[in-house]
C-alpha cells in the first residue's frame, strides 16, 4: 500500500482542500457567479498500472464498498471500474424502495445496518441523497400473509428492527388511497416499518463517487474488463479495454453480469440473471406518502417527490441480458395495482424499463469469498439491491480489508449453498392446506 | 350484442392417456367415440360425440350427457394389458358453447392465440389460456365455437365471455 | 392576441358549434377543434405552468409531442390529469381545468420559484438541504413535492371500462401520413395481412397541409385526393385492418407490438380504450418527424411556437396564433409557415433564415409573397411575460448584438426535424448520426432483430429522415414491399434528408446571460446553462446530464428536447454528437391509460376465483371465507352474534362430541397408473408406497430434491396399477406439475400415466363420534370397523351415490372421507346435512380443521413446513425410508445443514398462564448474536385456543426441542413483552388413538 | 414478449402459453454422489450471456416439458426440441454454429 495514499480513516468529506463543500449559502455564494465556479463531484480518472484493490462495477455496491475501505480501513489506492457510466446499472433503474423487515437474523442485520447508515449518509457525504424514511408497509391480503408477517413482527422485536403489524384502520390511515374492502383480496392488516422509505437513487451512486474520488480513489468509466489472470490460485490482475491493471484483491460487484465475471475467472455461482422491469406515471400531486408493498397480487408502488407513481413487480422467469422484459408482467403489476388503488387507473404510463437482477438460489445476496484467492464476489442482491448499498458496501470492504468474513457478511458465503444452509426469507409466504 | 350467445353445454368426457399412434388405442378410442383418432391439434366428430387431440400421449372423448363413465370402463376393459389411462372427467371440466358472427373477437380480447381463420381454420383445438385460466377451444363452423375449461373457474370463463360481448366487436376478422 | 380567422380551417366543421369549459368559464369551438385549437381561438393563450419554476406557458407544438399544454379532464369518476390539450378532440360538454398552480392560472405562488431561479440551478437539492437532518423528511421534501406534479390525482375510481385484444399480422404499420399509407397498399396488394394505425383523427399526416403550399402533388394528384384514394383502395382490401385513434405505442422482442386505440375519441363507445396486443411478423415505423425547437432567450414565453404548429393552427383549424408572427428558421421548413400565415391573411413582419444565400421554391414563394427576408439572422432574446410583444434580432454568427426590434404577438420557430426512431429504438434498433442533416437516423444495419436474428421493423417516410412528400411515398412503398416480403431493413434504401446546418443556440456566440434564459426542456424547465453546469460538475455521461438536469425526463420525454440537450452537453465537453450518444428510448411512444393495460381484469374478472361444488350452499349459509389459493374457502360458519372465532370453537366442539362436516373438494387427487406407477411412486414420496396394499391408505411425504419438505397427504392404492394421491389445496396443481416434470425430463422412459382428478370429484369429511352412525344412516355401504379399519377404503353406493369412501382422519376422531361425482356434490352435502339433523351434524370451516389437527399433533404443510423444513424436523423421520436406495430429496437430506442435530425440531408449547401465544412468536435463545440481535431458538409454528382443553396450544420449532420436554422457555409478544412456555408433547389429544381407531 | 414452438404440439406459443423452467441438461446427482456435484446440480448455472439452452413447459397448451436454444443478450432462438434427450440434438447446434460462428459450448 502506498504510504503516500494512507489517510485517517472518518475524514469528513470537503473538509480538506480537494473538495468543495455543498450547503446552502455555498449555492448563494455561486449564484452570484452564475454557478460557473462549481467543480467537478468527480475526477474522469485514468487507470494505473497497479492498485491495492480493484473493484469491478461502479455500481452503489462497488462505490460504496470503495468509500468504506478508505472511510473504515483506510485503504484509497482502489480503481473502481466500469463498463458503461456509474451508476447506470441497476442502481440507477431500481424503484429506490429501502426497508430492513427481514424475517430471518442474517438478513435484518445486513440490511437494517444499510438502513441505519442510509439515515445519515446525506450528511455523511454531504450529498443530498434524499433519503426519505416515509414508512413502508407490506400489506397482509392472505390469513398466510397475516401469520407470516406477524412471525416477521416477532422475529423483528429481537433483531431490532422497529416494526408493527398494524390493522385495516391504520393501513387506511397511513394511504388513504388503498382500497383495503377490496371484494377478492381485503387488506387484513400490514407489517408496517415506519422508519423505511426511499431515497433518490442517482445520488446514492454520486454521492459515494464524489466521496472517493475525493479520497484519491480512481473511478474509471468506459472501462470493461475483459479476462482476469491469476497464478498458482492467486488473482494477479484484470485486462480491461484501457489496459492491464495488477492487483491482488479483487472485488467483483457487477449485478446482472456476475456469472460473466466470474466465468472469466474460471469458476461459477448459484445465479440466474433475469429481467426485472419498473414503470412510472405521469407526474401528480402528492396523494401517497408511503410505500406499498402487495405481494398477494404482486406489485408495490411509491410517490417520487417529482409525482410520480412509481412501480414494480416480479422478475421474467427466464435468463436474459436484454435490459427488455415481457410485457405481460408489467400488465400482472398494473391490474393488481389498479384492484389496489383504484384512482389510479386513469393515470398514464410514462415510461417502462427493465435492469438486469442476479437470482440466487435462496433468493439472498452473496458476500464471499472464492475458489481464486484474492477474488471477493458481492452479487445476488435480486431485487433489493438498492436498500443495501450502505450496509453491502461496510461488510464488503470489511472482507476486502481483512480477507475474511466479518459478523454481517459471515452467513452469506457461498459454502452455505453446498451446506443447504439456506437464507430463504420466502418462507413467510408459504400457504397449503 | 344480442347477436353472440354463449351457453353452458355439458357433454360426457373422457380422457385417454396413451400412446395415441398405436392401433390398439386409435381402434379403441374409435369404436368408443363414434369417430376416427384425430391428427395432430385436431378435432374428429360426428354429431355429438368425437375425439379432441389435446397432445401426442392425450385425447379427450366427446359422448353424450351421462356416457362417460361406462365408455371409460369399456376402453379400459378393450384395451386390457395396454398401457393406458382412461377416466371419466365429465365433471371436471366445463363446456360453453358460442354463436355469433364475431365470435372469433369474443376470443381473441381473452386469448392469445391468433384467432384469424387462416391461422385456426375449422376444427383445430387450440389449448391456450382465456384470461388468466387454462381453455381448449375449437371452431366447428364460422359462427360455432366450443370451449373447453376446469369446471371450478367455469363462472370466471363465463363472465369473461359475458363481458367480451358486451364490450362489442373488434371489427378486425367479422 | 390569438383568435379564429374568419374562413379557412381544413379540420373544423363551423356549422358545428361545441361549447366547453375551461377552468369554469364557458368558451365554444368547433367540431374537428382539439382542446388547444380551441383555446386558442377564444384567446387563451396560457395553458398551464412549467414543472419547476411554475412558468406561463402556451402550446408550444400542435400534436403528441406538447410539453407545455397539459389539463386536468373531465370530473368525479371520469377525471383525467396530464391530458395534452393538443391531441384532446374538443367534444360538447368538455371540462378542463389548468394545473399546477394556486390559487389560478394566471396567478399562482409557485411562481415565485422562478425569481428564485438563480438559486435552484439544476440539481440544486443535491446540494443542500442537508441540516436539519430532520427538515428533510418534514418540510423541504413535502414542498418539494407540493410545488411539482403537475395534475390533480383522481380522487375516485375510474368509471370507464377498457379491453384488450390479440391478434398477428404479416405487416404492422404505425403511423397513417403518406410513408404509413403508401406502405399500406403496397403491404396489402402483396396479399399480407396488414394492420394500418394512427395516433390522429385522420390520415394522410402533414401532407395535408404542408403539400399545397408548395403546389407538391403526390403521384400527380394533389394531395388531399391522393389521401382519399388510398383510403378508399385500403378499406376494399380485407386483408387490411385500418385504426384511427391508435398509437403504436410500444416495440418488443419477437415482433410483439402494443398499440393503445382511444374509442371514445372517435365518439360514444362501451370502452373508453382497447390495448391491441399484436404480433407482427414485421413493423413499418412511419410515424413521421418531429419538428425542433430553437435555443434562444425568451423561447418559452407563451406564443413561440414551433413553426409547424403554427401553420397546422392556421390552415387545419383555422386559428392565428397572433396577428404578427416572426419567423425564425434554420431551414426550409419555416418558409412554408411564413407562407401559410399570408395566406392566411397574417402579417409576417420577417423571416429571418439562419442560414444565407437559401434557395429553392419555398424561398422564391415567400419572396413573390413579398415576405422580409432576413438571412444570417436571428434572434437575441423575446420581449414579452404573458405573450410575446417583440423580439430583438440580431446576426446568428455572432454574441448577439440586437440590430432590430420588431413588434410581434407571436414567434414561430423551426430548428429542423428529428425523425420519430422510438419504436426502432426500443426494440433494439441503432440509430446513426447524419452531419449534413444534423439528425440521428435508424441504422439499417443493426436493426432490432426478432427470433431468427433478422431485422423486424422497416423505417418508412419521416422516421426515416425522408424530407418531402414524394420521398416519404417512395420509401413508404418501398418498406411495405419489402416487409410484406420478410425483407430486412438493410435492404432498404435511406430517403433523402433535407440538408440542415446545426443550430443549437441562437446566436451562435451567445453569452451566459443568454444562455440563462434559453429553455430546452419547456416542462422541466431546463436551460442550456444548466446541461452546461452539469457538463462542468462532471456529469458527463450523456445519462448523468439527463438525470442531473432532468431534460428529457418530463411527460413529453424529450421529444422536443432530447437533440438540442445533447448538442449543447457535446458542446460543453468538445464532443461530437455522436460521440455523445442517446439516452435510451423506452416505451410507450406517448403515455397509455393504465386501466387500458389492466384491461377488462377488474372486479369479478380481476382474478379467477374457484368454486367448489358446494360453494353455493356456503355462500348461503353465511360462510366466512379466507382465500386459499383462488379458492375461497370458509374459515367458519358464524351464526348469530357470533365472530368467526367464536363459530370456530363451536365447530370443533362439535366435531369432537357429535359429527362435523368440512368440503374438503379443494384437496388434490392425483391418479398414477402404469406397469412402472410403484416404481415411480417410491420415487416421488419419502417413505415405501409399492408396497402398499390394494384397498388400504398410507400418509406420505414429498420432498423437492434439496430434501425440503414440498407436500403431504394419503395415499390409497386403487388396484394393482394405480394409485390415487391426495395432496394439500395448495399442492393440487404444483404437485401434479412436479410428477410430470419428473417423469417427461428424468424418466421418461419409464411406463406411467397421471392425470390431476382433483375437480372431477366433490369430496366431504365427515369426522367425529357420530360419523358412523351418520354414514350408516345414508345406507348403501358397510362403513363399521370391521368392515373398513382406520386407512382403508371402499368403493359403492352410498344413499345411492357412487361414492368412494376413505377411512382416514385430520382431526383425531372416527372420520371418513366422502368422495362424489362434482356435480353430486351439493346434493350429497345436502343428505348428510338432512340426516344428520338430530345428530348435531355442523358443518366446518378450516379454522376448526386447524384446532382438530392441532390438538391431535398432526402438521400442516404451509404452518410447521415453509420450504426450509426436513421431515426429521417434524418428527417424521418414520415416513422417510432408509430401505429405498432413492428417492427425491434422499441425496439433498444428507447435506451437513440438513443433517445437523442442532436443528429446530417440532414440540408442543403450552403458555404458563394457559393464555394463546401468538403464531409466529420467537423462541428467546440465549445471548445475542455476532451482530448484536438477541438470538433466537426456535419459533411458533401454529397456536390456537383449544375448546377441548380449555387452554391455549402451540406447535413449535425449537432446537433439539423433544429432547427438552419439560423445560420452560420465553416466547416473544407483538408489542414487547415476553411469555414463559414449557415444552410439551405435540400429541394432546387421544395420544393412544382409541378414539381414531374407535 | 418470446413466442417459443412447442415440438410435441407445433404451436408457436406465446410467452405467456409457456412456463419457464431453468437451465436444461443438468445432470441429476442421487445418492452416492460428492458434495460439490450435489451443489453443483442444485444451484449452479452456467447463465452465459449469449446462447443458452433452457427448459420451458408448454403449460397452457399440451403441457409437454421441451429445450430450446436461445441467446440471453439477443432472444434469438435457434430452435427447440423435446426434452427427453440428455444431449443438444445436432440439427440446434448446426443452427447455432449457423449464426453464431465459432461458438463453443462452456464447459
Amino acid at each position: 500500500m502506498q504510504g503516500a495514499r494512507q489517510r485517517p480513516p472518518g475524514r469528513r468529506i470537503g473538509k480538506g482542500p480537494g473538495l468543495q463543500r455543498y450547503s446552502v449559502f455555498a449555492l448563494a455564494r455561486q449564484a452570484r457567479r452564475h454557478h460557473l465556479g462549481w467543480q467537478r463531484a468527480w475526477r474522469d480518472a485514468q487507470p494505473k498500472r497497479a492498485y491495492d484493490v480493484v473493484i469491478v462495477g461502479a455500481g452503489g455496491h462497488g462505490l460504496a464498498t470503495a468509500y468504506y475501505l478508505g472511510k473504515n480501513h483506510g485503504i484509497t489506492n482502489v480503481a473502481i471500474l466500469e463498463k458503461g457510466w456509474l451508476g447506470g446499472g441497476n442502481t440507477g433503474r431500481n424503484t429506490t424502495i429501502i426497508r430492513s423487515n427481514y424475517l430471518q437474523d442474517a438478513s435484518a442485520a445486513l440490511y437494517e445496518k444499510s438502513r441505519s447508515l442510509y439515515e445519515t449518509l446525506s450528511q455523511e457525504l454531504n450529498y443530498n441523497v434524499m433519503y426519505s424514511p416515509r414508512g413502508v408497509m407490506m400489506l397482509a391480503q392472505t390469513e398466510g400473509e397475516v401469520r407470516g408477517y406477524r412471525r416477521t413482527a416477532h422475529a423483528n422485536s429481537l433483531q431490532g428492527v422497529a416494526t408493527e403489524f398494524i390493522g385495516p384502520e391504520r393501513v387506511k390511515q397511513l394511504c388513504p388511497i388503498i382500497e383495503t374492502k377490496g371484494p377478492r383480496y381485503p387488506v387484513l392488516g400490514a407489517l408496517w416499518q415506519p422508519r423505511g422509505g426511499t431515497a433518490r437513487h442517482d445520488a446514492v451512486a454520486w454521492g459515494y463517487a464524489r466521496a472517493c474520488s475525493d479520497m484519491g480513489m480512481d473511478i474509471i468509466q468506459r472501462c470493461e474488463v475483459t479476462g482476469i489472470s491469476s497464478e498458482n490460485g492467486h488473482v494477479t490482475g484484470v485486462e480491461t479495454t484501457r489496459g492491464s491493471i495488477a492487483t491482488r484483491k479483487l472485488a467483483l460487484v457487477t449485478a446482472g453480469h456476475s456469472s460473466v465475471l466470474a466465468e472469466m475467472a474460471g469458476f461459477r455461482l448459484p445465479i440466474e440473471s433475469l429481467p426485472l422491469q419498473a414503470l412510472v406515471s405521469e407526474p401528480i400531486k402528492p396523494c401517497m406518502d408511503v410505500v406499498v408493498m402487495a405481494n398477494t397480487v404482486h406489485g408495490y408502488m411509491s410517490q417520487s417527490d417529482k409525482g410520480e407513481m412509481v412501480i414494480g413487480g416480479g422478475t421474467d422467469g427466464y435468463n436474459a441480458y436484454t435490459q427488455r422484459g415481457s410485457f405481460h408482467h408489467i400488465e400482472e403489476t398494473v391490474r393488481a395495482l389498479v384492484e389496489t388503488f383504484p384512482i389510479i387507473s386513469r393515470l398514464k404510463m410514462l415510461r417502462q424499463w427493465g435492469g438486469i437482477v442476479d437470482m440466487t438460489g435462496d433468493r439472498s445476496p452473496i458476500l464471499s469469498t472464492t475458489p481464486v484467492g484474492g477474488i471477493f464476489v458481492n452479487c445476488g442482491w435480486g431485487t433489493g439491491g438498492f436498500k443495501a448499498i450502505p450496509g453491502s458496501g461496510w461488510a464488503m470492504a470489511d472482507l476486502l480489508a481483512r480477507g475474511a468474513p466479518g459478523p454481517i457478511a459471515g452467513p452469506f458465503g457461498l459454502e452455505r449453498f453446498r451446506e443447504g444452509r439456506m437464507i430463504d426469507e420466502s418462507v413467510a409466504a408459504g400457504v397449503a392446506h | 350484442m344480442a347477436e353472440i350467445t354463449v351457453t353452458r353445454r355439458t357433454p360426457g368426457m373422457v380422457l385417454l392417456r396413451g400412446d395415441l399412434s398405436s392401433d390398439a388405442l386409435r381402434e379403441a378410442a374409435s369404436a368408443v367415440a363414434g369417430a376416427p383418432m384425430p391428427e395432430r391439434r385436431q378435432a374428429s366428430l360426428s354429431g355429438d360425440t368425437g375425439i379432441l387431440w389435446m397432445s401426442p400421449d392425450e385425447a379427450l372423448i366427446l359422448l353424450p350427457e351421462g356416457r362417460a363413465a361406462e365408455a371409460a370402463r369399456a376402453l379400459s376393459q378393450r384395451l386390457e394389458g395396454v398401457h393406458h389411462l382412461a377416466l371419466d372427467l365429465s365433471d371436471a371440466r366445463a363446456v360453453f358453447e358460442i354463436e355469433g358472427p364475431w365470435l372469433r373477437e369474443v376470443l381473441a380480447k381473452l386469448s392469445p392465440a391468433d384467432l384469424h381463420p387462416e391461422a385456426l381454420p375449422l376444427l383445430e383445438v387450440r389449448r391456450t389460456r382465456l384470461a388468466q385460466v387454462p381453455a381448449a377451444f375449437w371452431i366447428e363452423a364460422e359462427g360455432r365455437a366450443r370451449l373447453i375449461c376446469f369446471r371450478s373457474v367455469a363462472d370466471y370463463v363465463e363472465g369473461l365471455l359475458r363481458r367480451s360481448v358486451e364490450d362489442g366487436p373488434v371489427g378486425l376478422f367479422a | 392576441m390569438s383568435r379564429r380567422l374568419e374562413t379557412g380551417g381544413l379540420f373544423i366543421d363551423r356549422n358545428a358549434p361545441m361549447g366547453f369549459t375551461f377552468d369554469g368559464k364557458d368558451r365554444g369551438g368547433f367540431g374537428g377543434d382539439t382542446l388547444a385549437s380551441a383555446l386558442l381561438a377564444c384567446g387563451q393563450l396560457v395553458m398551464g405552468r412549467s414543472f419547476k419554476y411554475h412558468r406561463q406557458r402556451g402550446p408550444v407544438s400542435c400534436g403528441a409531442e406538447e410539453p407545455n399544454a397539459l389539463v386536468g379532464l373531465g370530473e368525479g369518476g371520469l377525471f383525467e390529469p396530464n391530458a395534452r390539450a393538443t391531441i384532446t378532440p374538443l367534444t360538447e360538454g368538455l371540462r378542463a381545468i389548468s394545473q399546477n398552480r394556486w390559487p389560478s392560472l394566471a396567478f399562482d405562488i409557485g411562481a415565485v420559484n422562478a425569481k428564485l431561479s438563480k438559486f435552484l440551478p439544476a440539481g440544486f437539492y443535491y446540494k443542500t438541504f442537508l441540516w436539519p437532518r430532520a427538515f428533510w423528511k418534514h418540510v423541504y421534501e413535502p414542498a418539494i413535492r407540493r410545488s411539482a406534479g403537475l395534475g390533480k390525482p383522481p380522487s375516485q375510481p375510474d368509471a370507464d371500462r377498457y379491453e384488450q385484444v390479440n391478434t398477428a399480422a404479416d405487416v404492422l404499420i404505425a403511423g397513417g401520413g403518406v410513408a404509413g399509407l403508401a406502405a399500406a397498399m403496397e403491404a396489402g396488394r402483396n396479399g399480407a395481412r396488414v394492420i394500418l394505425m394512427e395516433q390522429g383523427p385522420r390520415w394522410g399526416g402533414r401532407a395535408l397541409i404542408d403539400a399545397p403550399l408548395t403546389g407538391e402533388t403526390i403521384d400527380g394528384q394533389p394531395a388531399a385526393d391522393w389521401i382519399e384514394m388510398a383510403v378508399d383502395t385500403l378499406e376494399t382490401m380485407p386483408n387490411v385492418t385500418m385504426r384511427l385513434h391508435t398509437q403504436v405505442s410500444g416495440v418488443f422482442d419477437h415482433g410483439f407490438a402494443l398499440a393503445e386505440e382511444r374509442c371514445a375519441d372517435a365518439g360514444p363507445a362501451p370502452v373508453r380504450a382497447r390495448l391491441w396486443r399484436i404480433r407482427a411478423r414485421r413493423i413499418v415505423t412511419a410515424q413521421g418527424a418531429i419538428e425542433r425547437p430553437l435555443a434562444f432567450a425568451g423561447n418559452d414565453v407563451p406564443g413561440v411556437m414551433l413553426a409547424g404548429a403554427v401553420r397546422d393552427y392556421a390552415v387545419g383549424y383555422g386559428v392565428a396564433v397572433g396577428e404578427r408572427v416572426v419567423v425564425v428558421t434554420a431551414g426550409d421548413d419555416g418558409y412554408r409557415t411564413a407562407i401559410a400565415l399570408v395566406e392566411a391573411g397574417l402579417a409576417v413582419p420577417a423571416l429571418l433564415d439562419v442560414r444565407r444565400g437559401a434557395t429553392g421554391p419555398l424561398v422564391e414563394r415567400a419572396q413573390a409573397l413579398g415576405i422580409r427576408i432576413e438571412e444570417g439572422r436571428g434572434i437575441a432574446h423575446v420581449s414579452g411575460g404573458q405573450s410575446v410583444t417583440g423580439v430583438s434580432i440580431c446576426a446568428q454568427d455572432g454574441p448577439g448584438e440586437v440590430i432590430e426590434e420588431i413588434a410581434c404577438d407571436a414567434v414561430a420557430m423551426s430548428g429542423g426535424w428529428s425523425p420519430a426512431v422510438h419504436l426502432w429504438s426500443q426494440a433494439g434498433g441503432k440509430l446513426t448520426w447524419d452531419e449534413g442533416a444534423a439528425m440521428f437516423r435508424p441504422d439499417h444495419a443493426r436493426p432490432p432483430t426478432g427470433a431468427d436474428g433478422s431485422g423486424f421493423v422497416l423505417p418508412a417516410g419521416g422516421s426515416d429522415g425522408a424530407a418531402s412528400t414524394e420521398d416519404a411515398l417512395r420509401s413508404g412503398a418501398e418498406a411495405g414491399r419489402l416487409a410484406a416480403e420478410g425483407g430486412v431493413p438493410a435492404d432498404l434504401a435511406p430517403p433523402q434528408a433535407a440538408p440542415m446546418p446545426q443550430v443549437w443556440v441562437m446566436p451562435r456566440d451567445a453569452g451566459l446571460a443568454l444562455r440563462e434564459k434559453m429553455w430546452l426542456d419547456f416542462q422541466n424547465d431546463v436551460k442550456v446553462s444548466d446541461v452546461e453546469l452539469a457538463a462542468r460538475e462532471g456529469y458527463r455521461s450523456v445519462e448523468h446530464a439527463k438525470r442531473y438536469t432532468t431534460l428529457g425526463m418530463a411527460t413529453d420525454q424529450g421529444k422536443l428536447s432530447n437533440i438540442g440537450g445533447l448538442a449543447t452537453l457535446g458542446h460543453a465537453l468538445g464532443e461530437a454528437i455522436p460521440q455523445v450518444g442517446t439516452t435510451t428510448f423506452r416505451p410507450p411512444w406517448t403515455p397509455i391509460i393504465l386501466g387500458s393495460i389492466a384491461g377488462s381484469a377488474t372486479g369479478a374478472q380481476f382474478q379467477p376465483v374457484r368454486r367448489t361444488p358446494m360453494q353455493d350452499w356456503h355462500d348461503a349459509n353465511g360462510a366466512d371465507y379466507e382465500p386459499v389459493g383462488q379458492w375461497r374457502r370458509p374459515y367458519s360458519y358464524p351464526r348469530e352474534g357470533e365472530d368467526r372465532e367464536a363459530a370456530a370453537q363451536r365447530e370443533t366442539r362439535a366435531v369432537r362430541e357429535a359429527v362435523g362436516l368440512l368440503d374438503a373438494s379443494t384437496l388434490g387427487k392425483i391418479v398414477v397408473k402404469g406397469p412402472d406407477a410403484g416404481r415411480f411412486m417410491d420415487m416421488i414420496y419419502t417413505n415405501m408406497m409399492s408396497n402398499l396394499a390394494v384397498g388400504r391408505c398410507r400418509y406420505g411425504l414429498i420432498c423437492n430434491d434439496s430434501g425440503f419438505l414440498m407436500d403431504d397427504g394419503v395415499v390409497a392404492r386403487l388396484s394393482e396399477d394405480t394409485w390415487l394421491c391426495h395432496t394439500t389445496t395448495g399442492g393440487a396443481e404444483h404437485i401434479h406439475a412436479h410428477m410430470e416434470e419428473w417423469l417427461q425430463t428424468e424418466w421418461w422412459d419409464w411406463q406411467v400415466y397421471t392425470a390431476n382428478l382433483t375437480e372431477q370429484f366433490a369430496q366431504v369429511v365427515v369426522a367425529g363420534p357420530q360419523a358412523r352412525k351418520l354414514l350408516d344412516r345414508l345406507g348403501g355401504m358397510d362403513v363399521s370397523r370391521e368392515a373398513m379399519p382406520f386407512m382403508s377404503w371402499a368403493e359403492g353406493s352410498l344413499h345411492g351415490f357412487d361414492a368412494r369412501v376413505f377411512r382416514i382422519s385430520f382431526s383425531g376422531e372416527v372420520s371418513y372421507e366422502v368422495s362424489v361425482r362434482a356435480s353430486e356434490g351439493a346434493e350429497l352435502w345436502q343428505a348428510l346435512l338432512e340426516e344428520g339433523e338430530d345428530l348435531g351434524v355442523t358443518p366446518y370451516g378450516t379454522e376448526a380443521m386447524h384446532i382438530l389437527r392441532a390438538e391431535k399433533g398432526y402438521v400442516m404443510i404451509g404452518e410447521e413446513s415453509d420450504g426450509t423444513i426436513t421431515p426429521q424436523d417434524l418428527n417424521l423421520g418414520w415416513a422417510v425410508s432408509k430401505k429405498k436406495a432413492d428417492f427425491i430429496g434422499k441425496r439433498g437430506l444428507t447435506r451437513s445443514h440438513l443433517a445437523d442435530p442442532e436443528r429446530p425440531r417440532l414440540v408442543g408449547l403450552r403458555s404458563l398462564d394457559g393464555t394463546v401465544i401468538e403464531a409466529g412468536a420467537q423462541v428467546v435463545g440465549p445471548g445475542v448474536t455476532p451482530t448484536g440481535q438477541n438470538a433466537t431458538e426456535g419459533r411458533v409454528t401454529s397456536s390456537y385456543h383449544s375448546p377441548t382443553f380449555g387452554h391455549g396450544i402451540a406447535m413449535a420449532l425449537i432446537r433439539r426441542g423433544p429432547e427438552r420436554l419439560g423445560e420452560t422457555v420465553e416466547v416473544t409478544r407483538i408489542g414487547g413483552g415476553r411469555q414463559k412456555a414449557v415444552l410439551v408433547d405435540p400429541v394432546l389429544y387421544d395420544a393412544k388413538g382409541d378414539r381414531l381407531n374407535g | 414478449m418470446l413466442i417459443l414452438t412447442c415440438p410435441y404440439c407445433g404451436v408457436a406459443a406465446d410467452e405467456t402459453e409457456l412456463s419457464p423452467g431453468g437451465e436444461a441438461h443438468l445432470h441429476r446427482a442421487g445418492p452416492g454422489s460428492e458434495d460439490a456435484s450435489v451443489e453443483a446440480y442444485l444451484y449452479h448455472r452456467s447463465n452465459p450471456k449469449g446462447v443458452h439452452f433452457e427448459r420451458w413447459r408448454h403449460a397452457y397448451g399440451c403441457g409437454k416439458w421441451f429445450h430450446s436454444a436461445r441467446d440471453t443478450a439477443t432472444n434469438d432462438v435457434f430452435g427447440t426440441y423435446p426434452a427427453q434427450v440428455t444431449e443438444t440434438p445436432q440439427n440446434i447446434l448446426e443452427a447455432i454454429a449457423q449464426r453464431r460462428p465459432g461458438w463453443e459450448r462452456p464447459q
